[in-house]
């Protein structure tokens, strides 16, 4: 049943994080500690990776309180079943590589089944795009949910880049080329021709 | 007594003669002041609270010329909006033509138009406090928030990719716009959607230009794959989207029943196909 | 939403066990240890709350040993910012109430606000179910758009199940227990109790 490596080091928060460091006051330890987990709340409530920047100004961190915090974040959840992720676009929380046996064996329609939902936000994006969150929902007449959007940044399909020019610039979305991956396909070109959607809709 | 006067309206318990000057809204913003009531109900709740009455002695009449003193502000522009609107004003009409006609003098088993829409006012005015408890609850996903986390990397998770078919794509927005009403019936367990099947023979029609009824089945599907497949292409000739047209290329076999065997040519329906119309 | 009970003795494995529960050796604190991980990662993976049956399954667990687990996963959870919590249709993983105004200030966007119509749509349905279509409109006495009944369709608030011997045999709606998920409910009695009659007909 237990088909798990557990055997690692418990990499406690209590504990000093590194010789090399000079030893912190209890205050600043306490300081650290909440903007770690400041730092987590944060990963796990966002739909996209978090960059650096992004996190230092949302929570007004220099670039070594930063780090710091990260490390000591690093090091509580080395204890849990989670780690801490950077990829080309920023942090994120992942479940550790180690438990993917234990997901493939309890989920697996996990990775084959996709919902209508999820395939109609991404058909917006990749026909429209670049498109904003409210153009999709404008589209599909529902509200997105921060978990479709999400699975989507999730398997790479799709990224921000790049702002619209009205109130609140808010992001845009593309595909990737990891989408046309999935779907069998060298170029967006490729794409199988839009339906005249216009015209389906005054007449349904 | 007639609790119907005008008199009857009270505000901090004096009797008033007018309505209130404040409820003038300019025509301009009245659509717009409009949408903030969930509708007619609401708005006539809104009125009942505004002359400081109890629900229950509901003077009928200067409501009722409220009521449709405002409803005449609607516009034509604002014509969608002015449906259940409208509805409720001739209610009020019906009930007010009710109360000045005189009353019978035998017992009738009618029920009271008022005291009907009284009760519906109670009622609406119960639910619509329902709902404002309901929206105080702590609710997920505005006072407390799902963690989210991501799965393992793709190769940690699988060797083989799963590879999905740009189809997936376009299927999944024709069922978005053509996706059978809520209304109607649907099939408890449909091993093959009804929805499903609509947004592939639109695909396959939108892209082919037409199709015979059998090249549009897919064979996997079975019996109730067919049957599904017959429903989903009436749903789409109801809407207009497809049409059927005879077949030409196969004159030949039409052309050899002629008047001799009226019998066989009675069972031998030529073939049909089926056309994008859209 | 019922917090994991956390009056059971806390097994936390950094504490001397208490008298009354027979102390557990190592190898039993490290088993349970790591089921309780395993619990962390199906949570985590999963799309939907987990029953406490669902998780006996996947896992081979005794009740005894999925409580012995869970416990152990609020005490480590508490180090954190996540809590587990017992909705109607199971346990899932949320993030701590009091992270939940820096959540609202950096990701406004997550927070889902409903309209006065859809809430009393939702009521109608909630208090009164099932009910059909037309009730709902007769109720609130305006025509009831399909958007609308799309979204609490969307959010899987909603069901049809069942038809009114009526002509036409219209469709019955009820409630689900994403419905009670949603709403922080385990149950449809806990719904607050319709405003007293009296109180609404004195209005003024």
């Amino acid at each position: 049943m237990v088909d798990v490596d557990d055997t690692r080091q418990d990499d406690n928060a209590q504990k000093p994080i590194s010789a090399t460091v000079p030893p912190l006051t209890d205050e600043q330890q306490q300081s650290l500690e909440n903007i770690s987990k400041h730092i987590e709340v944060l990963l796990h409530a966002s739909e996209t990776p978090l960059t650096a920047n992004v996190l230092k100004q949302h929570l007004s961190l220099s670039s070594k309180e930063l780090n710091q915090a990260l490390t000591l974040l690093q090091a509580r959840l080395d204890t849990g079943v989670l780690s801490l992720h950077e990829t080309a676009s920023g942090y994120r929380l992942q479940i550790t590589d180690r438990y993917s046996p234990l997901i493939q064996r309890v989920f697996p329609q996990r990775q084959e089944r996709l919902s209508q939902a999820l395939l109609e936000t991404l058909s917006v994006i990749a026909y429209k795009q670049p498109v904003t969150r409210s153009d999709i929902e404008q589209v599909r007449g529902v509200t997105l949910s921060s978990n479709l959007l999400r699975q989507l940044f999730d398997k790479g399909w799709i990224v921000e880049k790049g702002y619209k020019d009205t109130l609140g610039r808010p992001a845009l979305l593309h595909t990737t080329a990891q989408f046309l991956d999935a779907f069998g396909l060298t170029h967006l070109d490729e794409l199988p021709p839009m339906p005249d959607i216009k015209a389906i809709q005054a007449l349904s | 007594m007639d609790i119907f006067d005008t008199a009857a309206i009270r505000i901090y318990q004096t009797p008033v003669q007018h309505l209130p000057e404040d409820l003038y809204v300019p025509p301009q913003a009245f659509a717009i002041w409009l949408e903030q009531f969930a509708g007619p109900l609401d708005f006539l709740l809104y009125l009942v609270k505004k002359n400081n009455v109890d629900l229950t002695q509901m003077p009928i009449l200067p409501i009722t010329e409220q009521y449709l003193s405002y409803i005449g502000e609607l516009d034509t522009e604002h014509f969608e909006l002015a449906g259940d609107y409208l509805l409720m004003a001739s209610t009020l009409i019906a009930i007010k033509t009710e109360l000045l006609l005189p009353k019978p003098e035998t017992p009738t088993d009618e029920r009271d138009p008022k005291a009907e829409l009284i009760e519906r006012l109670e009622e609406y005015a119960q639910i619509k406090a329902a709902s404002q408890r309901l929206n105080n609850l702590v609710r997920l996903e505005r006072d407390v928030f799902l963690a989210m986390v991501s799965i393992p990397n793709q190769d940690a998770m699988s060797a083989e990719m799963p590879s999905y078919s740009p189809n997936l794509l376009l299927d999944s927005l024709f069922k978005m716009q053509l996706q059978p009403d809520y209304q109607m019936h649907t099939i408890n367990v449909d091993a093959v959607p009804l929805a499903d099947r609509i947004a592939s023979i639109s695909r396959q029609l939108s892209t082919a230009g037409s199709r015979s009824f059998y090249q549009l089945l897919d064979k996997a599907q079975g019996k109730i794959g067919v049957v599904v497949s017959f429903v989903a292409v009436l749903e789409l000739m109801k809407r207009h989207l497809i049409g059927v047209v005879p077949t030409e290329a196969d004159s030949s076999t039409t052309s050899d029943t002629n008047g001799t065997d009226q019998l066989s040519s009675n069972y031998d329906i030529p073939p049909l196909t089926l056309q994008w119309l859209v």
